[in-house]
Parts: structure tokens; C-alpha cells; sequence
């Protein structure tokens, strides 16, 4: 038996593990946590062994596929791109889960944080494995819900009901634009076929929809004067879907909030399962994205933008955990970049935005288990209430500067030597750089190296202002327990190292996923279609440009320094509410005010549903108002019902008279 | 052969007139749960003797009755009136379940009428002639009526009223299209008859096309006011609001509207003199609904009202799969009228629990029930995800198939049905927040979670919910295939 | 009586004819009206009749015919003309007999 | 011979007045009576019409109507002493009892 016949378990593994944690887990010690690790665990096992088996193999791409119903499948599709993604969720989620044995040792509702997240993982998982787009939307739609219920974790407390729903509703505006692309998708399809599809084949299968692009990409439809083709709204919607997942501008404003769930629910979401959702979509539609003429110039415009705009926030953050969640939005803008700038590199942009994707796992999970640990010991998340944390919690402070310096983007060019962030971040940033050679569009380069000057700067100020220094009130604290410093040191190793062990391989690994035999696609063929044309080469920018993120990143560090380790400069004059900059990036661009008090609770409450109302109102007044009418005529020709007899016989009588005249007549005119 | 049908269809009314002699609420509860129970045991072995790889109409019982007009004693279901059947019959034995221990004025004869409109529901489903379509039909108004004005809310007689006037005005517009079918397919074969089947075939021997579209029309008014939909849903919120817990199940249980359009305005479609027309007046209407069922239900205060409203909103789904002349829209559709019965079924419930626990179904003086109700705080989430359209529950089967199916042939609607999901999604999350989460709000009082019974029978419907979701061909083959059978019609039509 | 003197009032007349007409006026232009329909009706219409009235001198009396018609052709509403009877007027006893006999 | 239009002229008339009586007397009696002129001029009708078509079947019937008037008048007047021994009036005039 071959072990791709066991990918099935990856997810079901996990869901069992929910139902058993659900009904079991009070019973249990520690909230039954065991049920779950162990199920993880095995998927992690049996996902590796994939991948080692992929990576020998290359060839051995695992489909499977069921009828589910009408031309609907449920299946599985293990190729590189799957794989890798499932070994990186399985491993992190496996190391979040050991952990949150100690971090939620004190709740009382262990059990169902284990269910939920065990739920959440096989969701992400069954996410991974989709091999049609219609269960990706399932796994998808069913990540969204579990990071519902796991941000409301604590429900007791308005805060987190309120951010759970927000999340959930944030999120499900690009669930929409993803379904609408699935049903235009679909409808396009049902088309080609015209109308009949054969018994087995399943139109919503990846294979399927990528053999059908050129005529996808022929159809076009006229929206305001303008031809678009089919690709490129489908294709639009989809990027709409993971804009809302991975957290993009505009639909970003759930991340931060979604922090007050518990730490290791924000490292799950930001790390492991959610977020990276929306780019794993893009990377898996990569054929159609890259033909689609204009979605990835939006991909890669709107990632640099975000990569910026949400650093520009991270850096007057006064919440631990939410300089994270801003860093979070930021290196996914950078994932995002990276996948956009395919436009210029082809498929090697999956390869890169997958590896920065991994890496960032690696060391976001670190960074915000560091916090947790932080905050666990301290029971503090306000960086201004911390300083000289680094005393009382070494292997906490270390490992988080170790994440810092992956974060920032730390190595030295043309070497292996460099933690793992720098490999992949400055892959992105050269292949943006290589974008704009090819394209003459320089924006985005510009803004990714600016963002990771400013990522450099809010990473270390986080550093500088929780662990260094003296302490600026009495907190207390101590070194977490080895059940929470353990994974922290695991991947605190992986943070470092992985990317210099693998980069070299990484990246030919991944891109092979559309050449294999499950989908087979020529990417510089689609680009052409496209209207693409492949830079010829990579490698061979100036120096300046191979050694820029590195300058950047230790240049912020150095203004961090200055700024807070050394408080050479007085903030305290840049730092105030009178300042109209800091003022807008501390109230987040007002985002809040915009989208909550103003969209949603002034215009669609407040104004739709109120005027909804009220016609529905109108409606059921004309409704009352007919019985009304039907009452008073009544009750009014009532009043000829004197009950005296003579009238009763006079109207007779008088009727019959009338009767007699009318015969006549009428018998006379015919 | 047994029967089977006309036990289904009897069982329940002759229990209903038994149930009403018994004197306490033990025997009357002891009877009601027999026949039910009765029912769901014969209605499983139709379900298993029944081929869902034709659409023709099975277990047929045919007997002449009133030879003169061509009125027959005819039943017999296919794939749509099938999965409807099944539905009453799963879901009633868990509503008297639901009831068990609930204290109330003449418990005889509250079960009593459950089970009359039981019988009258699957009536409307089993007939195969016009008469005893009509017969039933009508039939389920009377004990709805009652089971609003006795046990209802504060504003049952108004309700009760509305209810009553509103849907029979609608069911006489119904008849008026029955009579002129009758009569013209009297008129051009000179044999009068009732049955459906046959008169369904004749429609298209009919000249006068206005007739045709009159006729169409006319039947279209009765069910989609029974659905109901945008703009004749306005009964409905004060009906489902006011009637007690059981009433607001038997409500959305009876899905005889959706029923109507299916089984008799769908085939008579491409043979109208204006297709076109009908398809847009059944898509507008149901595109509308969606939206507007969200909108009006985001802006309610009161829990049941907001699911009543929401329910419009669902529904709006069934008209709009209908227009789509797609076998899959089409199924999806008749999969929602499925869905929606077990999803608000549950929804109502819960509603009741509430009320009756806490004293109240404002929103806004409810909070934080989830800490001292978590058997019911679960089976709430479920459902409510579930309504929202939440993937591997029923409503998402139903929704993306209407949505995808719909697609192909109306853009325009799907797009605005498509706008109305993140209002779905927001009135439910809110709904949620303000009675399960957040801080509990100590003037309710002292609350205890839902008892034994309540938690068996919200409890097995919801995982319903679940199992369908996940795996919805038992019920949406048979689906399928009829509206596959319905699209081939439009296909030689040219529709 | 003989010696009140007969006075002409035309308003004491004309405020009896008011007073007489006033709760009348409905009925009285109605049954005008009606007695001109039917009158209008009954001289305008050609009645059925036979051209000679059959005449039998020596028995000029029909009583024999119609006791034979009532007791053949018209036997079953006779039988039942008398029960109507007899139920009446059990009723009509019943009733006007009043309560005085409890 | 008599036209019949005289003998049928002869009965609207009656009827007229009979109607009259009905339609303006507010004594239950005087109605009665006006109910028994108008059944008379129907019977006169009925008589007139059978003479002048030889059938005597009209002349069986006037007999009937005339029993079955006697009939409506023992229960007439039953009614109206009830109502007398009731209200102490006869006068119809107060009795709205059938008002909705």
C-alpha cells in the first residue's frame, strides 16, 4: 500500500478528533488535548512521508475522486504545491497544539478549544487536499466558521462575540466574491459543455476548469462599456475571496480584532491555518490567474500597497499581539506581491509567495507563541506596561529575537547564510524588482522595500520596548513551562534555518505542480494568452539591489535602537493625539469608524434594514388597510338592515319592480 | 398491495379524531406520537421501495369517485412530493417529542390539529386529482387557523385572521386557475376530468393563449403566497410569530407553495404563450425576496420575527431555482423547500425554548444564554450556521445550487441574490451574539437548559441537518431526475 | 258632535295630508309605482284563455269536479296541506295559550 | 264575456292595496290583514285564470291557498299575542329584533 492512499486521513483524522474531543474531552485530563496532538501528529507523519515521497517522485501526484452530487465531487489532490502546505500546517498546528496544553491549562472550557481547533485544522487541511474548487469553497467556508467560533472563544466577553462576528463578516464579503466566482465559474462551464455533462466528469475539478482556460479566457462580457474576458472577472473574485481570507486591503479591519481570542487562536489563524488560505487559492488557480491579463496586476498593486499600509500601523501599536496581527497583514501583502509578479516570472512566483508563506508560518507562530508565553507570564499585552522582560524569560525573549530578525529579513546575499525570512522576502522583493524591469511599473518594488524598512522598525521597537530596558511596572512573571518553551525552541530552529537549508530546492519543488500529469499546464503558453510576456532570466540585478533588503532591515533596526533602546530622540512631542499622522495611523485610518459605524451600522442597519422596514410596514398596512375597507363597507351597508319587516317588503317590492321593467326593456332592445 | 398512501394520508386525521375524545395530556401526547411515529415507519418503507431513477409517479391508488365531473380518488408520489413526505414525517414525531412536557389549555386538542395538518400536508402531496388537491389544500388551513388562535401569542386573533383571509383569497385565485384548466381541457376533449397528470398534458392542446397564461398565472398567485415571497409574504411574519412553537414548525413544514410550483405551474411553463414573462416575474420575485427577507429580518427586534422574516428571504431561493430551468437550480430549489424545513423547524424550537425560559424574545434583553444553556447554545449555532448557508449543512447544498444553476440563464437575479449573503450572515451573527454570547444578563433570572426530550428532538434534526449536508443524494437524486425530466420538456419547447 | 261647527282650515288640512304622507311617502310612491308596472304588465300582455267559457246548465256548480281533483290529482298536497294544518294550529293553541296554564 | 284583463286588473288592485296596508300599518294586525288581501287577489288570479282555461286545477288550488291562509293567520296572531303579552303593544314598529 502506498502512502498516498492514506492522504485521505490527513483530514479525517483531525474531524474525528473533533467529535471525540467534543463529547469526550471533559472526561479527560487537560481537556482531552491528547486526542487531538495524537491525530495531528499522525498527519503530520503521514504528510511528510508525502511529500519525501513527492520529492523522490516528483511524478506521483495523488488524486482520488468521488461523486458527491449532480457534477459535484469530493476528492483528494496531493501535488507539490498541497503537499509542502500540508506538512507546514500539520507540523506548526501540531506545535501550537503542545503548546496550548500549557498556555490553556486554567480555562475551564478546555475541551471545546481543543475540539474547535482540531476542527479547525482539519478544515484547513481538507482545504489543502481539495481537488475541486467546490470543496476548496466548503473546506474555505468552514475555516471561516471555526475562526468564528474560536476568536468568540471567550463569548462571555462582548469584545470577542463582537470580533468573532466581525471577522466572520468581513471574511464572508470575499466568501461572496469567491462564490460568485465559483457560480460564474460554473455557469461558463455549463456552457462549453452546453448543457450536458457526461456521467464522470466533474466540472468543478481543477483539471477540468485548467483545460477549459482558453475557452474561458474567449468569452468575454461587456460591464460598462468595457470587454472583459470571463478569466479575468472569475478570476477577480477569486483574488476578492483571499483578499478577505489573507486579510488584504480593504477587507483587512477582522485581523487585529481577532485578537482577543486566545494567543495560541491568533498564532493558529495567522500562522498556520486562515490567513494563508487566500494565498494557497491563488497559488492553486495560478494557470488561470496568469491568464488572466489584468488580476495580477491587481494582485500584485494591491499586496505591495497592503504590505505598506498595514506596516505604517504596526508601527504605533501599543498591543503586543496587534503589532503582530499588522505584521501578519503586511507579510501577507508581500505573499501576494509575490504571487502577483508571476505576471513577470511565471510560475516561479508560486514557488517563492509558498516559501515566504512557510517561512512566515515558521516564525509568526513563533512570535505570537513568544507573546503568548509573554502574556501568559505577565498577564499584560500593553507593550508600555512591559520592558526588561528578557530577564525573567530568556528562552522566550531569545526565540523571539530570533523570529524578529526572520520577520525583518536578516542574511547575507549570495550565501546560505540567513534566517529564513530573508531568503524568501528577498525573493519576493527581487522578483518585484525584476517585475518592474520588465514592465517598467516600479511601484510596487518601491513599496515592498519601504515596507520592510518599516517592518524592521515596528518588529524591533516590539523587542526593544518588551524585553529590553527596565521594567515599567511591576509585573511579575517567570519562564513558561518546557510544554510551551519546547515548540517555541522547535521553531525557533526552523525559523532560522529552514529557509537557508531549502531555498535551493524549494522553489523547483513547487513549480512542478503544474507541470506534472494531474494538470500539465504551460505556464509561458497561458502567459502569452494572456498577454504576458516571461522575463527570460532571474539573477542578475545590481548588487545594490541583492544587498537593499538587508540594508533596510538593519537600518530599522538601528532607528528602533536609537528610538527605543537608546532614547536618543524624545517621541514623546511625535507621539501625541495632536499629531494629525499618528493620530490616523493610531485610530487605523479610522477603518473602524468607516466600516463598522459608518457602512455597516449607519447604512446597511440604520439604512437599509430601516427602510426594508418600513416598506414592509407599507405592505402590511395595504393588507390591513383592504380588511379595514371590507369592515367599514360592511359596516356600513349594514345600516339598511333596519329589521323592521315593512322596509325589508318595500324594497322588495320595489325590486321586483324594477325586475319587471328591466326584463321588459331588455326584451325589447333584443 | 397495501395502500400506503392512503394509510399515510389517513392515519394522522383518523388519529386526530381520536385524540380529540382521550381527556388528559398523557393520553392525548401517547396518541399523537403513535400516528406520528405510524406514519414515519410507512413513509421509510415508501422511501425504500422507491425508484428515484424515474420520475413517473409511484404507488399510485386509483379509483373512480364522482365519474359525471371526472373526479378520481387518485394518489401517488415522484421525486418532488417524495422528499416533502418524508420531511412531515421525520420532523413531526420530534415535534410532539418536542412538546412532551409542556403545559397547556386542551392538550387533546392541540395534538389533534398537529395531526390534521399533518394528514392534510401529506394530502396535498399524495393527490393526484385536482379535487383532493383542493380538498386538502384547504384542509390545512383550518387547523392552523385554530392552533394560532388558541395558543398563540398576544396578537393571535389578528394573526389568526390575517392567516386565514389572506392564504384562502390566494387558494380561491388557485381554484379559479384549476376550474379554467378543468374546463378548457373539458371544452377540448369533451371529457370532463380532474386528474392531474392529464390535465397537465392537456394544457397545451389549449388555443387561446391569454387563457393559458390566466391560467398559469392564477395557480402561481395560490402557491406563491403560501411560500410566501416578496410582496405576499405579510401574513406571514405575524402568523409565524404569534403561533405557539408547534404552530411556527407545522408553518414551515407545510411546504405546499413550493410544492404547487413544482409539481404544476413548472410543466405547464413552456407551453404558457409568454415563457419568457413567467420566468421573469418567478426570478424577479424570488431575487427580491432574498434580499429583502435579509434586510427586513436584520432590522427586527424580535428573535422569532427576525426568523420568520429570514425565512421570506429563504424561500426567495425556491422561486428563483424554479426560474432557472436548470435540473440543477431546479433541485436545488426543491432541496431548499427540504432544507428549510428541517433548519426552521429547529430555529423555531429554539425560539420557543427561549421564550419560554427566559420570558422573553427581544434580542436586546436576552445575552450571554450560551453560559447557562449550552445544549441548546450548540444545537442554536449549528442551525444558525446551517440558515446562513454554511458549507457540509443543508442550506449550503440548496444555496449553491440554486445560485450556480440559476446562473446560466440569469445572471442578473443571481447577482442580487448574491448581495443579500452577507445580510444573511449579519442578521443570523447578530442574532446569536445578542441572545447566546456576551455577558449574561442576570434579570432573566434563574435558566435551566432544555430538558431531555427537547434536547432528543432538536438535537436528532440537527444532525439531519448535518447528515444531508453532507451527503444529500437520498433525497436530491430523486429531485434531480424529475427536474431533469421538467427541464426536458422545456427543451422541446425551445425554452 | 252635531254642534261643533265645521270649519274649512286648508293649513290645518294640508298639515294632517303632511302628517298623514310623510311616514307613508316611501310606501305609497312604491306601491304606485309597482300597481303601474303591473297594470302596464296585465293590459299589455295577451293572456291564454279559450274562446268560450264552458258552460254545463244543468249542473252550473264545479264543486264535484274539484273534489275529484283533490282527491286524485292533488291527493299527496292535500294529506300534506293537512298536517301543515293541524301543526298550525297545534302551534297557534300552544302559543296564544300563554304560560298561565303552568 | 268579461275580458280577463279586468279580472286580473281587478286583483293587482287589491294586491296594491293589500301591499300598501303592508308596506305603511305599523299594527301587526292591520298587516295581517293587508297579507290576506293579497293573498285573496292571488287567489281571484288563480280562479280567473282557471275559468278562463277550463282547468280547474287553479280553482283546486285557490282552495289550498285559502287553508293555507288560515294557517298563517291562526300563527300570525298566536305571534302577535305573544308579542302582546311581551311588550304590550302590537306595533311592529319596535320590533328590530331581526337588525344585524
Amino acid at each position: 500500500m502506498a502512502i498516498g492512499d492514506l492522504a485521505f486521513l490527513i483530514p479525517l483524522l483531525p474531524a474525528l478528533a473533533f467529535v471525540l474531543t467534543f463529547f469526550l474531552g471533559k472526561k479527560l485530563p487537560n481537556g482531552g488535548a491528547i486526542i487531538p496532538i495524537a491525530a495531528i501528529a499522525t498527519s503530520f507523519v503521514i504528510s511528510l512521508l508525502i511529500t519525501l515521497n513527492l520529492l523522490q517522485n516528483p511524478g506521483e501526484v495523488i488524486t482520488q475522486s468521488y461523486s458527491w452530487f449532480a457534477m459535484f465531487n469530493l476528492g483528494i489532490l496531493v501535488d507539490p504545491l498541497a503537499a509542502v502546505m500540508l506538512t507546514m500546517v500539520t507540523f506548526v498546528s501540531l506545535l501550537i497544539h503542545i503548546y496550548s496544553v500549557g498556555y490553556m491549562s486554567h480555562d475551564r472550557s478546555q475541551s471545546r478549544y481543543f475540539a474547535e481547533t482540531a476542527l479547525f485544522t482539519a478544515s484547513m487541511l481538507s482545504l489543502i487536499l481539495s481537488d475541486n474548487i467546490l470543496q476548496l469553497f466548503i473546506s474555505w467556508e468552514l475555516v471561516g466558521v471555526c475562526s468564528y467560533l474560536l476568536i468568540g472563544f471567550w463569548y462571555q466577553k462582548p469584545a470577542a462575540a463582537t470580533a468573532a462576528k466581525k471577522a466572520f463578516l468581513t471574511t464572508r464579503i470575499g466568501d461572496v466574491m469567491f462564490l460568485a466566482g465559483i457560480v460564474i465559474l460554473f455557469s461558463d462551464l455549463f456552457k462549453i459543455f452546453n448543457g450536458t455533462i457526461p456521467d464522470g466528469v466533474f466540472i468543478m475539478r481543477f483539471d477540468e476548469i485548467f483545460a477549459h482556460i482558453p475557452e474561458l479566457a474567449a468569452m468575454n462580457a461587456n460591464i460598462l462599456g468595457m470587454e472583459v474576458s470571463h478569466i479575468t472577472i472569475i478570476t477577480l473574485l477569486f483574488f476578492g475571496g483571499a483578499v478577505g481570507k489573507s486579510g488584504q486591503f480593504p477587507l483587512h479591519v477582522w485581523l487585529p480584532d481577532a485578537m482577543e481570542g486566545p494567543t495560541t487562536v491568533s498564532a493558529l489563524i495567522h500562522a498556520a491555518t486562515m490567513v494563508t488560505a487566500g494565498v494557497y487559492l491563488v497559488a492553486r488557480t495560478f494557470p488561470m490567474f496568469i491568464a488572466a491579463p489584468d488580476t495580477l496586476l491587481v494582485v500584485a498593486y494591491l499586496g505591495a500597497f497592503t504590505a505598506i499600509f498595514a506596516a505604517t500601523m504596526g508601527i504605533v501599536m501599543n498591543d503586543l499581539k496587534r503589532v503582530l496581527a499588522y505584521s501578519t497583514i503586511s507579510q501577507l501583502g508581500y505573499m501576494m506581491l509575490g504571487l502577483g509578479i508571476g505576471a513577470a516570472i511565471g510560475a516561479e512566483a508560486v514557488g517563492m509567495s509558498i516559501f515566504h508563506l512557510i517561512n512566515h508560518a515558521f516564525f509568526k507562530a513563533l512570535l505570537f507563541l513568544c507573546a503568548g508565553s509573554v502574556i501568559h507570564a505577565v498577564g499584560t499585552h500593553d507593550m508600555r506596561q512591559l520592558g526588561g522582560v528578557a530577564k525573567v524569560m530568556p528562552i522566550t525573549a531569545a526565540t523571539m529575537i530570533i523570529a524578529a530578525l526572520s520577520l525583518a529579513g536578516f542574511g547575507i546575499p549570495g550565501t546560505i547564510f540567513g534566517t529564513s525570512g530573508f531568503f524568501s522576502k528577498d525573493a519576493i522583493i527581487e522578483g518585484a524588482y525584476l517585475f518592474g524591469e520588465s514592465s517598467g511599473m516600479w511601484i510596487p518594488y518601491v513599496l515592498s522595500i519601504v515596507a520592510a524598512l518599516l517592518t524592521s522598525i515596528y518588529i524591533f521597537r516590539l523587542i526593544f520596548m518588551t524585553f529590553f530596558g527596565k521594567p515599567r511596572t511591576d509585573y511579575g512573571g517567570h519562564e513558561s513551562h518546557a510544554s510551551m518553551t519546547i515548540p517555541l525552541s522547535i521553531l525557533a530552529l526552523l525559523a532560522l534555518f529552514f529557509g537557508g537549508l531549502t531555498s535551493r530546492r524549494f522553489n523547483d519543488f513547487v513549480s512542478e505542480t503544474f507541470g506534472n500529469n494531474f494538470v500539465n499546464m504551460n505556464i509561458p503558453e497561458l502567459a502569452e494568452m494572456g498577454g504576458y510576456h516571461l522575463a527570460a532570466h532571474v539573477g542578475h540585478e545590481p548588487v545594490l539591489i541583492l544587498w537593499m533588503p538587508l540594508i533596510v532591515a538593519v537600518a530599522g533596526l538601528l532607528i528602533a535602537y536609537l528610538i527605543y533602546g537608546l532614547k536618543v530622540v524624545n517621541m514623546d512631542n511625535l507621539v501625541s493625539r495632536n499629531n494629525p499622522v499618528y493620530k490616523l495611523l493610531y485610530n487605523r485610518y479610522y477603518q473602524n469608524a468607516i466600516f463598522t459605524d459608518f457602512i455597516s451600522v449607519k447604512i446597511i442597519y440604520e439604512g437599509f434594514a430601516f427602510a426594508v422596514r418600513s416598506i414592509d410596514r407599507g405592505f402590511d398596512w395595504v393588507v390591513n388597510w383592504i380588511s379595514d375597507v371590507t369592515i367599514e363597507t360592511g359596516d356600513s351597508l349594514r345600516q339598511f338592515q333596519t329589521g323592521v319587516i315593512q322596509t325589508y317588503a318595500t324594497a322588495v317590492v320595489a325590486g321586483v319592480g324594477l325586475l319587471i321593467v328591466l326584463i321588459k326593456v331588455i326584451m325589447e332592445v333584443i | 398491495m397495501l395502500p400506503i398512501l392512503s394509510l399515510i394520508v389517513l392515519i394522522p386525521l383518523i388519529f386526530a379524531a381520536l385524540t380529540l375524545l382521550t381527556k388528559t395530556k398523557q393520553q392525548a401526547r401517547a396518541m399523537a406520537l403513535v400516528a406520528t411515529v405510524a406514519v414515519l415507519v410507512l413513509t421509510m418503507y415508501m422511501y425504500f421501495n422507491f425508484d428515484s431513477t424515474i420520475a413517473e409517479n409511484q404507488f399510485v391508488e386509483m379509483y373512480q369517485w364522482v365519474p359525471s365531473l371526472g373526479i378520481t380518488y387518485h394518489l401517488g408520489v415522484d421525486g418532488i412530493a417524495m422528499p416533502l413526505i418524508l420531511l412531515n414525517a421525520i420532523v413531526l414525531p420530534f415535534l410532539i417529542l418536542f412538546t412532551w412536557n409542556d403545559e397547556r389549555k386542551s392538550p387533546n386538542r392541540f395534538y389533534a390539529l398537529i395531526l390534521a395538518t399533518e394528514g392534510a400536508a401529506i394530502g396535498v402531496f399524495a393527490a393526484l386529482d385536482f379535487f383532493l388537491f383542493y380538498i386538502f389544500w384547504e384542509l390545512t388551513l383550518i387547523p392552523l387557523f385554530f392552533m394560532v388562535s388558541i395558543w398563540g401569542g398576544p396578537n393571535k386573533h389578528h394573526a389568526s385572521i390575517k392567516f386565514f383571509i389572506y392564504t384562502h383569497v390566494a387558494s380561491l385565485v388557485m381554484l379559479l386557475g384549476i376550474f379554467g384548466l378543468y374546463f378548457a381541457a373539458w371544452e377540448a376533449t369533451g371529457t370532463p376530468s380532474l386528474d392531474i397528470p392529464y390535465l397537465l398534458s392537456q394544457f397545451q392542446f389549449i388555443e387561446s393563449g391569454l387563457m393559458k397564461d390566466m391560467i398559469v398565472l392564477a395557480l402561481l398567485f395560490g402557491f406563491i403566497v403560501k411560500l410566501p415571497v416578496f410582496p405576499f409574504h405579510s401574513w406571514q411574519p405575524d402568523a409565524y410569530t404569534e403561533a405557539p412553537t408547534a404552530g411556527s414548525v407545522l408553518f414551515v413544514m407545510l411546504k405546499i407553495g413550493g410544492y404547487g410550483i413544482f409539481k404544476i405551474v413548472l410543466p405547464l411553463l413552456p407551453f404558457t404563450a409568454s415563457p419568457g414573462l413567467m420566468i421573469n416575474i418567478l426570478a424577479a420575485v424570488g431575487a427580491i425576496s432574498i434580499i429583502y427577507g435579509a434586510f427586513a429580518a436584520l432590522a427586527q427586534k424580535d428573535l422569532k420575527r427576525m426568523i420568520a422574516y429570514s425565512s421570506v428571504s429563504h424561500m426567495g431561493y425556491v422561486t428563483l431555482g424554479a426560474a432557472g430551468m436548470v435540473s440543477l437550480s431546479v433541485s436545488g430549489a426543491m432541496f431548499q423547500q427540504f432544507s428549510h424545513g428541517l433548519i426552521m423547524s429547529v430555529m423555531f424550537m429554539a425560539s420557543g425554548v427561549i421564550n419560554s425560559t427566559a420570558g422573553t424574545r427581544i434580542m436586546n434583553d436576552l445575552g450571554g444564554l450560551a453560559q447557562r444553556m449550552p445544549k441548546l447554545a450548540v444545537i442554536m449555532v449549528l442551525t444558525f450556521m446551517a440558515s446562513l448557508g454554511l458549507p457540509g449543512l443543508t442550506g449550503f447544498i440548496a444555496e449553491v445550487s440554486v445560485l450556480a444553476g440559476s446562473f446560466v440563464n440569469l445572471p442578473a437575479y443571481v447577482i442580487i441574490a448574491l448581495l443579500a449573503i452577507v445580510i444573511t450572515a449579519a442578521y443570523h451573527l447578530w442574532a446569536l451574539q445578542r441572545t447566546m454570547f456576551g455577558v449574561f444578563n442576570e434579570k432573566l433570572g434563574t435558566i435551566v437548559d432544555i430538558n431531555g426530550y427537547q434536547t432528543l428532538s432538536m438535537g436528532i434534526i440537527a444532525i439531519l441537518i448535518l447528515y444531508f449536508g453532507l451527503n444529500p443524494s437520498p433525497v436530491l437524486d430523486m429531485m434531480l431526475t424529475n427536474s431533469e425530466n421538467i427541464i426536458s420538456l422545456m427543451a422541446v419547447m425551445g425554452v | 258632535m252635531l254642534n261643533k261647527e265645521i270649519t274649512f282650515n286648508p293649513m290645518k288640512i294640508l298639515t294632517s295630508a303632511y302628517h298623514f304622507f310623510r311616514p307613508r311617502a316611501l310606501g305609497i310612491t312604491v306601491a304606485f309605482l309597482f300597481l303601474a308596472v303591473l297594470m302596464v304588465s296585465v293590459f299589455f300582455t295577451s293572456w291564454p284563455s279559450v274562446d268560450q267559457l264552458p258552460q254545463n246548465l244543468e249542473d252550473p256548480s264545479n264543486i264535484e269536479g274539484i273534489g275529484v281533483m283533490i282527491f286524485t290529482d292533488f291527493v299527496v298536497p292535500f294529506e300534506i296541506l293537512s298536517i301543515v294544518l293541524l301543526s298550525s294550529m297545534i302551534g297557534a293553541i300552544y302559543m296564544a295559550k300563554g304560560d298561565d296554564a303552568q | 264575456m268579461i275580458p280577463i284583463e279586468l279580472y286580473v286588473g281587478l286583483a293587482v288592485i287589491i294586491f296594491t292595496i293589500g301591499l300598501y296596508g303592508f308596506m305603511t300599518q305599523r299594527s301587526g294586525i292591520r298587516m295581517l290583514m293587508s297579507v290576506e288581501l293579497m293573498l285573496n287577489s292571488a287567489n281571484l288570479n288563480l280562479v280567473a285564470f282557471s275559468s278562463y282555461n277550463a282547468d280547474l286545477t287553479g280553482q283546486v288550488f285557490a282552495l289550498y291557498s285559502i287553508a293555507l291562509a288560515a294557517c298563517e293567520a291562526a300563527i300570525g296572531f298566536a305571534i302577535l299575542m305573544t308579542i302582546f303579552r311581551m311588550r304590550d303593544t302590537i306595533n311592529l314598529d319596535s320590533f328590530n329584533i331581526l337588525r344585524w
